[in-house]
């Protein structure tokens, strides 16, 4: 069974999932609200490109999750990560804008 | 209810219709070990489809086991388009059949169906079937109070790329 | 530390783009040139498969698949959504009317030529947004366009066009030229975190398996829709497909009928243009 | 309410053949829906067909049947024109009769 390959941008995508976590300082609610916000605000960016990852938005869930439950250590991590995920998609869309062209059928 | 007297009293069940079946003495009773509990009435085999395994299922079906047969021909998929419709047919050169029933070795439960044949109608059956994951399905034609099998295995898994 | 290290690895990838030759995109698109690559594309990748044998999806390329899609064709799952649509296409609204009403030739045999380009409005209509304005045109509400009650309407609109060609027209409007070539732009462009595009499965591995499933050409895929799906154990409308599609790709689904869905169904089904409706269709 | 039995049983004079596809999702309890709870167990157990008054074929079917299940078989003895009677009944005691044609 031939696995799909697509070149650097499937190991641009998995290198994104092994997002490190933060050193041993215990986070705050604080630190967590502030990284919430700036994931937030990269994943609207995404919306407005219509190219959101569904990644993105279960890891902001899992955020505000560990947030309410009150460990901001892993919701600060997941905040984190959300970001880096929106802004990967956001990269996505702004490269493929003109890059399809190279995969039109001629 | 018309009753079918017209039929010959073979060594096999007598078959009504919605009445009570009456068990005429099978002429070679005495031969087999066990009671003939032939699948051939029309009650719903409840224990046979609460068994396990298929080894378990066939036994409390038919009470004796079965042996392969290549005059069973059981025709299924190699791999599965979709675990939950299987097109599983079996069609058979034996004579005198009277039941034929499908089992699912790992499926929760083995026994998947089982059909009546009575007399005049063909030994084949096709139906879909489900299967929980990869494993054997066993087809089992009662021909003449004995039991023939085929079995087979199907590929089973999931598609899409898991988004 | 790890997002600076991704934009500086972008950034150079994007520069090397750059010094790529671009792309020789023609200004102005050209649907026919790109309907006519496309068709020899596929029958050049697949020789032995008949030309109209494409629509048959996944079965063109799979012998073992095609036997059990046969078996099941004798009696199709989507027996019943074709009754209900029948039966559905024949009862009247509240006001009398039926949707024979809102359709050309009384909605027979019309599915090869959606979707269209409405001049009035200057958008693709699809056949699934043309059913819901006739219902909402004569005071019903619409149906969702993921669930059953449009998948059994469209599976029999699409069954009286069965066999006809697919008719899809691209006037020299300037609206229509832009919604064809956003329907293109759709499909080649790679999305969700998958980074897959359309094109990825449908162009560069058709034949090949995504684990139990084959995948089907582009050419001739928008034909066999709605397709009653074993997967889902039920019908499923185009809204469905590009739905469920782009959340295999992880990538957030848009609106049903958005305007990029349209656009890229018009861009599919013109790229199909004379081969024929296959709808309704039973696929894994 | 349309019946969810749909035959076609065609006799080329000696021999019939009867397909069947009947709407009913077979449910097999081991499922659970969007909202997580177990969805009942819901399959046709026992499924007849009757010729004359004669049952011509016998299903016992368990949860593994798929959904809107399909049987194919074929007996002797029937003609064109000839009444093929189908009946269902599910593990909820539900049922559905229909007098099918042979053609």
């Amino acid at each position: 069974m031939r696995i799909l390959s697509n070149g650097w941008n499937m190991t641009l995508a998995a290198v994104l999932l092994i997002a490190g976590t933060m050193p041993a300082r215990a986070a705050s609610e604080a630190d967590f609200k502030a990284a919430y916000a700036a994931a937030e605000a990269a994943e609207k960016e995404a919306s407005a490109l219509h190219n959101q990852w569904t990644t993105t938005e279960a890891t902001l869930a899992a955020a505000k999750k560990s947030a309410s439950a009150g460990d901001f250590d892993a919701a600060l991590a997941a905040a984190k990560e959300a970001e880096a995920l929106a802004k990967a998609s956001i990269f996505q869309a702004t490269s493929e804008k003109e890059r399809w062209k190279d995969a039109v059928i001629r | 209810m018309t009753t079918d007297d017209s039929l010959p009293l073979s060594r096999r069940l007598v078959l009504k219709g919605a009445g009570a079946v009456a068990l005429i003495g099978l002429g070679n009773l005495a031969l087999l070990p066990m009671p003939a509990i032939a699948a051939a009435n029309d009650k719903y085999p409840e224990n046979a489809f609460k068994q396990k395994s298929d080894a378990d299922a066939i036994k409390a079906l038919y009470g004796r086991t079965a042996e392969a047969s290549d005059k069973v021909k059981l025709d299924v998929p190699e791999i599965a388009e979709n675990g939950s419709v299987v097109p599983v047919s079996v069609t058979t050169t034996l004579a005198g059949v009277t039941s034929i029933s499908f089992f699912v070795s790992e499926n929760p439960n083995a026994l998947a169906a089982s059909y009546v044949i009575p007399e005049g109608t063909l030994p084949h059956v096709a139906n879909r079937l489900k299967m929980a994951k990869t494993c054997n399905v066993i087809a089992i034609v009662e021909s003449e109070g004995k039991l023939f099998s085929a079995t087979k295995e199907v590929k089973v898994t999931v598609g899409g790329c898991g988004g | 530390m790890r997002v600076r290290l991704l934009l500086q690895s972008g950034l150079a990838a994007l520069a090397l783009a750059i010094f790529i030759q671009p792309a020789t995109a023609a200004d102005t698109p050209d649907p026919a040139a790109d309907a006519k690559a496309f068709r020899d594309y596929f029958v050049k990748k697949f020789p032995k498969v008949k030309l109209e044998d494409f629509v048959n999806g996944p079965y063109s390329l799979n012998e073992d698949m095609r036997r059990q899609w046969e078996e099941k064709e004798q009696f199709p799952p989507y027996e019943f959504a074709l009754e209900a649509g029948k039966e559905m296409f024949a009862t009247p609204f509240r006001n009398g009317k039926t949707y024979a009403d809102c359709f050309p030739n009384g909605g027979i045999g019309i599915r090869q030529n959606y979707p269209y380009f409405d001049e009035k409005e200057g958008k693709v209509v699809t056949l699934e947004l043309a059913l819901n304005r006739c219902r909402e045109a004569n005071g019903e509400a619409p149906y969702s366009y993921v669930k059953d009650e449009m998948a059994s309407l469209t599976a029999y609109m699409a069954f009286t066009s069965r066999g006809k060609p697919m008719d899809i027209k691209v006037p020299n409007d300037p609206r229509a030229l832009a919604a064809y070539e956003d329907g293109k732009r759709y499909f080649y462009t790679r999305r969700g975190q998958l980074n897959f595009s359309c094109a990825s499965c449908h162009v560069q591995s058709p034949g090949e398996r995504i684990r139990a499933e084959t995948l089907a050409p582009a050419l001739g895929i928008m034909n066999a829709l709605p397709i009653y799906r074993s997967e889902w154990s039920g019908m499923g409308t185009t809204s469905r497909r590009l739905v469920t599609c782009n959340s295999q790709t992880r990538a957030v689904p848009l609106d049903p009928q958005s305007d990029e869905y349209r656009d890229l169904e018009y861009f599919l089904s013109y790229m199909s243009n004379g081969l024929p409706i296959s709808g309704p269709g039973a696929r894994p | 309410m349309a019946s969810t039995i749909r035959v076609r049983a065609i006799s080329n004079g000696e021999v019939t053949e009867v397909q069947a596809l009947i709407q009913h999702p077979m449910d097999t309890g081991l499922v659970k829906d969007a909202k997580g709870d177990l969805i009942p167990a819901h399959f046709i157990q026992q499924l007849t067909f009757e010729h004359n008054g004669r049952t011509v074929f016998l299903a016992d079917w368990g949860p593994a049947v798929a959904r809107d299940p399909y049987v194919k078989f074929s007996f002797k003895g029937a003609a064109k024109g000839d009444d093929l009677k189908i009946a269902w009944v599910d593990n909820t005691g539900a049922t559905d009769t229909m007098m099918a044609k042979i053609q």
